[in-house]
């Protein structure tokens, strides 16, 4: 049975300014291995932070330029799963049209770039993804210990 | 700030291994397809990319490697990689990486798989 | 000349609970590295942020049971120095009357604690204590790259 | 949670070294002094703490440590540390208390420099 209370919550907020990901994921990190999560495993939860980060930095357009993150330890007693909340206050966008990148086109296509959340999806156990044109995004992630 | 990538080059006939150290971010891609087009430009056809010591990436970087193996099926080329951690390798999995470029456990595997002109 | 611009500034909120210190701490290395500091150097302010944290863990006695934490790099330019606050909301205290502890007294006195600012102020460049009763405390640090 | 502190004990005639791995906080200070006294209690008097695998540290941690060392002053024993990072040697000489307890850069050096029964 995973209990669901939370254990422990820590927030971050992060100027959107080179390298400051990489803060982030140090953050997440800690997180991780507080909850004694295995090391590659706190690796993955490491590159989704910097995907999820990253996202905000460059496609959120939000005016105060600052990320907004959560770490949050759940558990019935002893840790079982790691919550991660990346938000900004942005432009927004639809998650549901967006198109699986595919690499047999990204090969010739000029832009190859749209991995972002296909990664954060492959490492992370689960996304969830709110978003509106003008409302801002939050992408919320989880995965077990 | 942040220490920038550094790539170093291991120059043999024909082919040449590119052994990374640091954070593989676009400045850090771009200085990888930086040193992988003069070496193409030298007229070398088999690369093999050692990550060994790169721990972070991101996928803007990995955007850029996409266009070496670009480059490199229009030249009839072979890039390799070779010791990734357990993350960069599951995400090139994720990504469908795996299937255009070799991805070997290490050095000597590599040498051995991509065939380098002996 | 030491330009005081703030380059970066990122806010850290922790959970007064065990460890949570250790989380802090991998902050404050994010953000040292950032700014290349000296291994060495980065690590005495690992150790002054748990320091500063379990204080206020310990001895705030914070009704919100929280820690608000900034780390900013300033300089003109390149990154110059790091100053980390640690806030708390807590019951106080008077810092003009801390007893320096003298580890031949402490060798025989049952209260063999009291060495947390000692070596806060001992590691990092510069140490101010903003502290009054009913008030809360804030330590602000800082150390030079 | 955080792994807690493991102490791992190389018991010889007279006295013993005492192996750290991870965080000396109240917990850690806590076992360190536990072994400490059974190890006084079996008639050492001679202890070596190599902090080799400890990376960090709290003042909380530190002042069970001091214990130990008022607890040896009193049955004219000694105790010693080697193999600590810079910044807890650092922290070690700002208390003062490399003046009760010798500090030694490694092993070695700190079985020459205690002394203990061949
Ligand atoms: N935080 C965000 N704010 C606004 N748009 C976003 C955000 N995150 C993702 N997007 C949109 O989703 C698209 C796909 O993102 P992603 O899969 O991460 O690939 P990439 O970042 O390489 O484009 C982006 O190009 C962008 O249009
Ligand atoms: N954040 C704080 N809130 C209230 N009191 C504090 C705080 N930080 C320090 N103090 C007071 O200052 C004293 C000295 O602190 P310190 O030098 O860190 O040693 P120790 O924590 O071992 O007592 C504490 O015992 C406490 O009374």
């Amino acid at each position: 049975m995973t209990g669901n209370a939370v254990l422990r919550e820590v927030t971050l907020t992060l100027p959107m300014l080179p390298d400051m990901e990489v803060a982030a994921s140090k953050t997440a990190t800690a997180m991780a291995e507080y909850m004694q999560m295995t090391p590659d495993r706190i690796d993955e939860v490491r590159m989704a932070v910097i995907e999820a980060c990253i996202n905000a930095f460059e496609h959120s357009h939000a005016p105060d330029r600052k990320v907004y993150m959560t770490f949050e330890v759940l558990g019935g007693g002893e840790p079982e799963l790691l919550r991660i909340s990346v938000r900004d206050t942005g432009i927004g966008f639809a998650p549901e049209e967006r198109e699986k990148p595919q690499m047999v086109k990204k090969l010739t296509d000029k832009n190859k770039r749209g991995w972002g959340l296909e990664i954060i999806e492959g490492l992370m156990d689960s996304v969830e993804i709110d978003s509106s044109a003008g409302g801002g995004t939050t992408v919320v992630m989880s995965k077990r210990r | 700030m942040t220490e920038s990538l550094r790539v170093t080059v291991d120059r043999q006939d024909g082919f040449a291994i590119v052994y990374t150290e640091g954070y593989i971010n676009n400045q850090g891609g771009e200085e990888i397809a930086r040193v992988a087009y003069q070496l193409i430009d030298e007229g070398r056809k088999i690369l093999l990319l050692n990550l060994n010591g790169t721990k972070i990436v991101n996928s803007i970087g990995i955007s850029i490697l996409i266009e070496i193996i670009e480059k490199m099926i229009e030249i009839d080329g072979k890039l390799g990689f070779c010791s990734l951690t357990p993350t960069i390798a599951k995400t090139f999995e994720i990504m469908g990486l795996s299937q255009y470029a070799q991805i070997f456990p290490d050095e000597t595997q590599a040498l051995a798989g991509l065939h380098p002109p002996a």
